[in-house]
């Protein structure tokens, strides 16, 4: 596989094997909560109708969910619909899976990839700044800012947001999703920050610590003693080459910034995939957490993908 | 000579008002934060409170239940009479009521609607409507129930959601093969007969009500109610933003205040701190089986269980964990439950009597055990964590398990928990419904404990039928002793629907059986 | 050849000092270096690693950051570099004044094509459009002998090898035709077959371009191949200077003589290779008097005491030592 | 330090003795948490469980000086016995996840081919699950409380540092001292652990010092979906959930532990920079 950096073609085709990696995974990952989330005590029917359930009523319910035969049978009843594009219906909210879905992961998605946005543009720009002032004021100052951020739960500081932003100032509105695009950013700025913030902290970390290991390298003497403009040379010398490793880490958070999402929709009440997993979980509601988790799979797989071919553009050297 | 003085002083109140609140101001859409989304707004088939309690304001019931939550009134029938045989009861429908497409409310949908709701495979709350045995229709606007046998909670019963009406016709005509699939076709634009019909519904966010036109209630002003144009409900999973966005004004009223707030809430100037006087009560539930999984269980001895009851300082409790604004149970079922008995706090707090009981049963040094506790749920964590240092005097190590809701379910009906918190709501303005999951023990062995006693048993069976208010009456009350003396459980206290409400919302009620009514609420402007 | 002195072509060097504010006190990195190179003329700068040969080309260039800071006069077409403004010097860098360095495989940033950090160089510098700096691309690529210059521009350094590398640098380095190149021991990491190929089209671009050239090594064989004039530094210092011919002929500072006895000579009779005892100072704590003076079997008391000054001792030909002459008296290595 | 100072050979001799001052900080500020871990009772004044229910929610006074919490708890004694906890879940937490993944890094990074190829899909596999049910599913089969929630951080954690490691050995190996390795016929164990792991490590350990800090901010979140700390245990997070709805009204039960976090927090970071300056330097 030699480098995909410059030719087209190979990129094609390493996109191509990487998506065919992809569904071993998620098959993998399907069936693995299929069976898991059947191990997990209580079910459906005892979870939606709590302490009142009476036995005859929970297991004529589970019944008519065919959650009464063997978990085999159920997993090729699944995998029968599946291939129809029946992804079933929710057992809690009455409505076909794929609706649920298509209602909630986009919101859940912006959500992610404004956080994601806004932690590159904090973390970036300050990350720069702390490696060039080291060991400066400037420097302790944007660390010791990062280290709050890398210490306070995302529920504390989304409260704090709220309470400052929302109520007081009212520059935001208190939680809330929005209709038109326009208004969904408003209302997303803020959860969209607070999820930023622990990850941006991960990411200056990293990407000063890259910084500084860059900035001293001879080629970034070479583009000096080429005359070339200060800007230029921070950006595609020094930045080009400190990404490499941060890129890794960027990829690797984006799995984790979807937990933070859980507890910030909660928060800041925005009708996320992530609320939709936890009720599903605490509702036992299995088609919806097989629907979503085989949608979060495929999503988080495409981000894997999406930072490797940047890292391969980033650097060459690394010959998929 | 009461009412003349009453219709004297309103009128002296109109003349003299400048400000006051008696004359309604019509239209408006009002926000109401919830804490929760709603999951299916079907009478017969929904199974939680987050569609029980906004029910009422999408269909109407046969008779309303009264403000206190105790007794009846009018709804879609004018008159009602009870067959002194107490086999069968006749209702007259009122004149000229629609459903929200205009069309008239037959004695056929009722008949088919109640015929429905006591189906055994429709849903979990055909048990409240299990003595009906068939329903006839009479001309165009009598309704005939024939009983299996004499019911004296069946007026009760049908003021519950499940009782409610539903067009027929555009319900049979709905697609689906079952009753359930038809169910969900017609939910998504149902046909209501109640104050406002469902317009339109973001799962998790927004949820918009708007006015039923053909609704027949009239307002104080004569006019067809509701008042306001629309309800809009915004689902606020969390307690500290719900509040924050109704202090910043963007809804109008919040449901399920933390205890916590209630105080701070109540001297804050934009808002009125209401705690609606409520059915839900709040209790551990002990597993009283001599064996669980095969270990001896100390619980099982009674004497144990009271020595338990005595050591909670119930006051400590409603300090910590309601911050005063909830009150001691004087009996299992809470004081807004009609037939309740007792006027003062169950079990006392008294370490002593607790020591000597725990002696006497053999057990001076105590033993280790544990609860079920619901995961992050802030008020079960506080109970049990002062549950643990109470009991510690009694030498009890408690251990606490925090498991998610169904976990706990399924440790409870299989009836292997050892303890487990719980609260419960009634649903009808009865006790029947309380008593046969506390104490009948064919129902559900009395909170899946094991607990049974054959007086309270019989004493269930026969007030099941007592048309005769008075014994019926005496038979609760017996229940009550032999239960608050050794049932399987703790009580601990009863607290009231903590709903902060803006200064301009006004005539919003939300009754002791949970239910909220916006059907007389109004703005100012 | 020195005729460039002073009639602002040339390079002019006065009291270059460069300190570093280390953890452990001011380091001394270049202490007062005098230097001239006229235009065309190539000098060799010449010593141990660690005596500064490197940073004064770096002070020349301004690429000194802190804690360290370049002191003196460092004239170039009638303007002092080093009070010049940044902007100002920034122009003047990559067009005027190149540079070239000794690891290859370092100073080529690894992610970028060689073509484009070679295109970057005239985007900087020159108004040429796209298609203009291309054709200017493939002309350098032949003037430093690179094959196939048309695909080698999309390829990465990684996938040069080592003498390729340096040309390509060479190359780079060269875009703008500028007057005068800074040469940091640009063949160290070569092997000697190669390493004559980089020297020879040194030589070669010195001529065709009328270029000066400053060559920093340790390798006095290097020098004796390509430079007119040569200077020696140590600990920081110029300690002897002169054409190189007179330098190898007769060395007149202990140092020189050292290094010179510690290149093997072909056809000479076979002698014991002499090398230098101890190892070069810290910069934190020179010794007193001669820095040299611990090593050196010319040492007497005056060297403990006093620094000799670097003295002139006729037209270009100057040494820092008080015995210069009892150093030229003795029996001449060649 | 600039290119320049390690060109004019000063450096080497001073290495030694000039620990990054990062280094030290760090270390002093973790060094006083772990003594605090280990005797708590030393430092705090009252006994961190007993409550007394006349004095709920009281502001920071002479006697209490962080105040009491929504039980009467001395929120003093809370935050120093949660030492205990956090620097236990900041540990446990993430080192086996560092060790296993550095191992499994370190050897897929070297060898390639297939074993790359695997250890990508389980990657993916293992990044893609939704954490929350793999935490959920465990605490309810094995039981909530701080054992098993190390088991569920354990089974993701460990794939970051196995993909920093093996990215940063892939970049090794291609270096000219790994050939040498090769050329002297060292065994690929001993090229990869003596020679190219110590260089390539410095990611990892930069990020397992963060790590440690978002291990403590996981308990923090899992505390407040009460699958982390049990009650009564004291432990940061679970303060500043409890804390949660007093925020206006009793701000000091939520930021005096929120402190702890980012003082503790802070001493992992110092300790982890001055780690990296000091391998970047030999390196």
């Amino acid at each position: 596989m030699q480098n995909i950096g410059s030719g087209s073609l190979p990129l094609f085709s390493f996109v191509l094997r990487r998506i065919l990696q992809m569904i071993p995974t998620v098959v993998f990952i399907l069936v693995v909560t299929f069976v898991l989330v059947r191990l997990l005590p209580g079910d459906p029917a005892s979870a939606m109708l709590g302490d009142r359930a009476i036995d005859a009523d929970v297991e004529r319910i589970n019944a008519s969910l065919g959650l009464d035969k063997p978990i085999p049978v159920q997993f090729l009843y699944f995998v029968k619909n599946v291939f129809t594009g029946d992804l079933g219906t929710s057992i809690a909210l009455k409505l076909p899976v794929t609706t649920i879905i298509m209602q909630r992961l986009p919101v859940t998605l912006m959500l992610t990839l404004m956080a994601a946005l806004l932690a590159l543009i904090l973390a970036v720009p300050l990350a720069f700044l702390a490696a060039l002032k080291r060991e400066q004021t400037a420097d302790a100052v944007i660390r010791g800012t990062f280290q709050v951020g890398l210490s306070m739960p995302v529920f504390y500081v989304g409260i704090l947001m709220l309470t400052v932003f929302g109520a007081t100032l009212k520059w935001f509105p208190v939680g809330g999703y929005g209709d038109t695009f326009a208004d969904r950013l408003y209302h997303l700025f803020l959860p969209a920050l607070t999820l930023a913030f622990s990850f941006s902290a991960v990411l200056m970390r990293n990407l000063r610590s890259s910084i500084i290991g860059v900035i001293n390298a001879e080629y970034v003497d070479f583009a000096r003693a080429k005359g070339l403009r200060p800007r230029i040379i921070m950006t595609r010398h020094v930045l080009r080459n400190a990404l490499i490793s941060t890129v890794t880490l960027f990829g690797l958070q984006i799995g984790t910034l979807f937990g933070g999402a859980v507890i910030t929709e909660t928060v800041f009440a925005v009708p996320g995939a992530g609320r939709l997993m936890i009720d599903s979980i605490y509702g036992r509601d299995y088609p919806v957490l097989q629907g979503l988790t085989i949608a979060l799979a495929v999503l988080v797989s495409l981000t894997f993908l999406a930072t490797d071919i940047f890292q391969a553009w980033l650097d060459p050297r690394v010959a998929r | 000579m009461k009412k003349i003085a009453k219709a004297a002083l309103a009128a002296v109140l109109l003349v003299g008002t400048s400000l006051s609140a008696v004359a309604v101001e019509r239209g408006g859409v009002m926000t109401y934060g919830r804490y929760a989304d709603s999951l299916f707004l079907d009478p017969v088939l929904n199974d939680a409170n987050v569609d029980i309690w906004i029910l009422s304001n999408l269909y109407d019931t046969l008779l309303l239940p009264t403000d206190d939550g105790k007794g009846v009134q009018a709804g879609l029938a004018t008159e009602w009479k009870v067959s002194d045989d107490g086999m069968s009861v006749n209702l007259t429908l009122r004149d000229g009521i629609q459903f929200s497409d205009g069309s008239p409310i037959t004695p056929a949908d009722v008949a088919w609607s109640l015929k429905r709701a006591a189906n055994k495979d429709n849903g979990i709350w055909n048990f409240l409507v299990s003595s009906i045995d068939d329903v006839t229709t009479e001309g165009d606007k009598t309704v005939v129930l024939k009983l299996k046998h004499p019911d004296p909670a069946i007026l009760a019963a049908l003021t519950v959601f499940n009782t409610a009406i539903l067009p027929q016709k555009v319900f049979e005509a709905a697609a689906g093969a079952t009753d359930a699939d038809k169910a969900k076709v017609f939910a998504e634009h149902p046909v209501s007969s109640g104050p406002f019909v469902l317009q339109s519904w973001d799962r998790g966010s927004t949820m918009k009500l708007v006015r039923n036109e053909h609704y027949w209630g009239k307002g104080e002003d004569g006019k067809p109610l509701p008042y306001l144009d629309g309800v809009t409900f915004e689902v606020l999973p969390d307690d500290a933003t719900r509040i924050l966005k109704l202090n910043s004004g963007e809804i109008d009223g919040a449901e399920f205040i933390p205890y916590s707030r209630v105080e701070e809430l109540k001297s804050a100037g934009n808002l009125n701190m209401e705690l609606f006087p409520s059915t839900r009560v709040q209790y551990v539930t002990m597993n009283a089986r001599p064996q669980i999984k095969g270990k001896d269980n100390p619980l099982s001895n009674p004497k144990v269980r009271q020595a338990m009851n005595y050591a909670v300082n119930k006051d400590a409790i409603i300090a910590i964990v309601t911050h005063g604004v909830g009150k001691p149970l004087t009996s299992y079922m809470s004081s807004a439950t009609p037939m309740h008995t007792g006027d003062k706090p169950l079990y006392a707090y008294d370490i002593e009597k607790a020591k000597s009981l725990m002696k006497e049963a053999g057990f001076e040094k105590g033993f280790d055990t544990s609860i079920l506790v619901l995961a992050g749920n802030q008020d079960e964590i506080g109970i049990a964590t002062a549950l643990q240092q109470m009991w510690a005097e009694l030498g009890i190590k408690l251990e606490l398990q925090q498991v998610d809701n169904a976990t706990r379910t399924q440790q409870y009906r299989d009836g292997v928990f050892t303890m487990r918190e719980a609260a419960w709501t009634d649903d009808i303005a009865d006790p029947n419904e309380i008593t046969s999951y506390f104490v009948y023990s064919p129902t559900i062995d009395a909170l899946h404990t094991g607990w049974k006693n054959e007086e309270a048993d019989k004493l269930f069976d026969a007030s099941q039928k007592e048309i005769d208010a008075t014994k019926r009456a005496a038979q609760y009350a017996r229940i009550q002793e032999i239960y608050n003396a050794e049932g399987p459980i703790v009580p601990l206290y009863e607290t009231p629907y903590p709903v902060a409400l803006s200064k301009k919302v006004h005539g919003f009620l939300q009754i002791p059986l949970g239910n909220n009514f916006f059907g007389r609420a109004w703005l100012d402007k | 050849m020195s005729a460039g002195i002073g009639t602002g072509l040339g390079l002019t060097v006065r009291g270059l000092t460069t300190l570093f504010d280390t953890p452990r006190g001011m380091a001394l990195a270049v202490a007062d270096v005098d230097l001239d190179v006229g235009p065309g003329e190539m000098v060799g700068l010449v010593g141990e690693s660690g005596s500064g040969k490197s940073v004064t080309l770096r002070s020349i260039m301004g690429l000194i950051q802190t804690p360290g800071h370049v002191t003196g006069k460092v004239e170039w077409g009638g303007r002092d570099l080093v009070a010049m403004p940044a902007e100002e010097l920034r122009r003047i860098r990559g067009s005027e004044i190149a540079m070239i360095f000794q690891e290859p495989m370092t100073a080529l940033n690894p992610v970028l094509p060689v073509g484009l950090q070679l295109e970057e160089n005239l985007v900087a510098h020159t108004r040429l459009n796209a298609r203009e700096r291309r054709a200017r691309a493939l002309e350098l690529m032949n003037i430093v002998g690179i094959p196939a210059a048309e695909r080698r521009l999309n390829e990465y350094p990684h996938q040069f090898s080592g003498g390729m590398r340096q040309r390509a640098m060479i190359a780079i380095a060269l875009a703008c035709s500028p007057k005068l190149l800074l040469a940091d021991e640009p063949t160290t990491a070569l092997d000697v077959t190669i390493q004559d190929q980089i020297l020879k089209l040194l030589l070669d671009l010195r001529d065709r371009l009328a270029m000066s050239v400053v060559l920093v090594t340790h390798d006095l064989g290097v020098i004796a191949g390509t430079c007119d004039r040569m200077a020696v530094m140590y600990a920081g210092r110029i300690v002897e200077m002169g054409t190189v011919i007179d330098v190898f002929r007769q060395p007149r500072h202990p140092y020189t003589r050292g290094l010179l006895g510690s290149v093997p000579r072909a056809g000479a009779v076979r002698t014991m290779l002499s090398s230098i005892e101890g190892t070069p100072p810290g910069l934190t704590d020179l010794p007193a008097g001669c820095a040299f003076h611990p090593r050196c079997s010319f040492a007497t008391d005056i060297c403990r005491q006093e620094r000799p000054p670097l003295q002139s001792l006729g037209a270009d030909r100057k040494v820092a030592c008080f015995h210069h002459d009892r150093v030229a008296a003795a029996e001449a290595i060649l | 330090m600039s290119v320049a100072v390690e060109k004019i050979g000063l450096y080497p001799r001073f290495r030694r003795l000039a620990l990054p001052r990062t280094l030290i900080s760090g270390a002093i500020i973790i060094g006083v948490s772990l003594l605090i871990a280990f005797f708590p009772a030393l430092f705090a004044p009252y006994d961190p469980i007993a409550f007394d229910y006349k004095a709920l929610l009281k502001g920071p006074t002479l006697a209490h000086p962080f105040g009491t919490d929504s039980f009467g708890r001395d929120v003093l004694s809370r935050v120093i016995h949660a030492y205990t906890i956090d620097m236990q879940i900041a540990v446990f937490a993430t080192v086996g996840p560092f060790i296993f993944g550095t191992i499994v890094g370190a050897y897929v990074g070297y060898a390639g081919g297939l074993a790359e190829a695997i250890f990508g899909r389980v990657v993916d596999a293992v990044i893609t699950f939704p954490f929350l049910v793999l935490v959920i599913a465990i605490v309810s089969v094995l039981g909530p409380g701080l054992g098993n929630m190390y088991v569920a951080v354990g089974i993701v954690g460990w794939v970051f540092y196995a993909r920093l490691v093996a990215a940063e050995v892939k970049v090794q190996k291609r270096l000219d001292y790994a050939d040498a390795g090769r050329v002297m016929g060292y065994t690929p164990m001993r090229i990869v652990f003596r020679h190219l792991l110590p260089n390539a490590i410095t990611p990892a350990i930069v990020y397992w010092m963060t790590d440690m800090a978002l291990a403590i901010l996981l308990g923090s979140s899992l505390g407040y979906l009460g699958l982390g700390a049990q009650p009564p245990a004291a432990e940061w997070g679970v303060q500043i959930a409890d804390g949660k709805n007093f925020m206006s009204t009793a701000w000091w039960i939520s930021v005096f532990p929120g402190i702890a976090i980012v003082i503790t927090g802070l001493g992992f970071s110092l300790l982890g920079d001055g780690l990296a300056q000091l391998m970047r330097v030999r390196r």
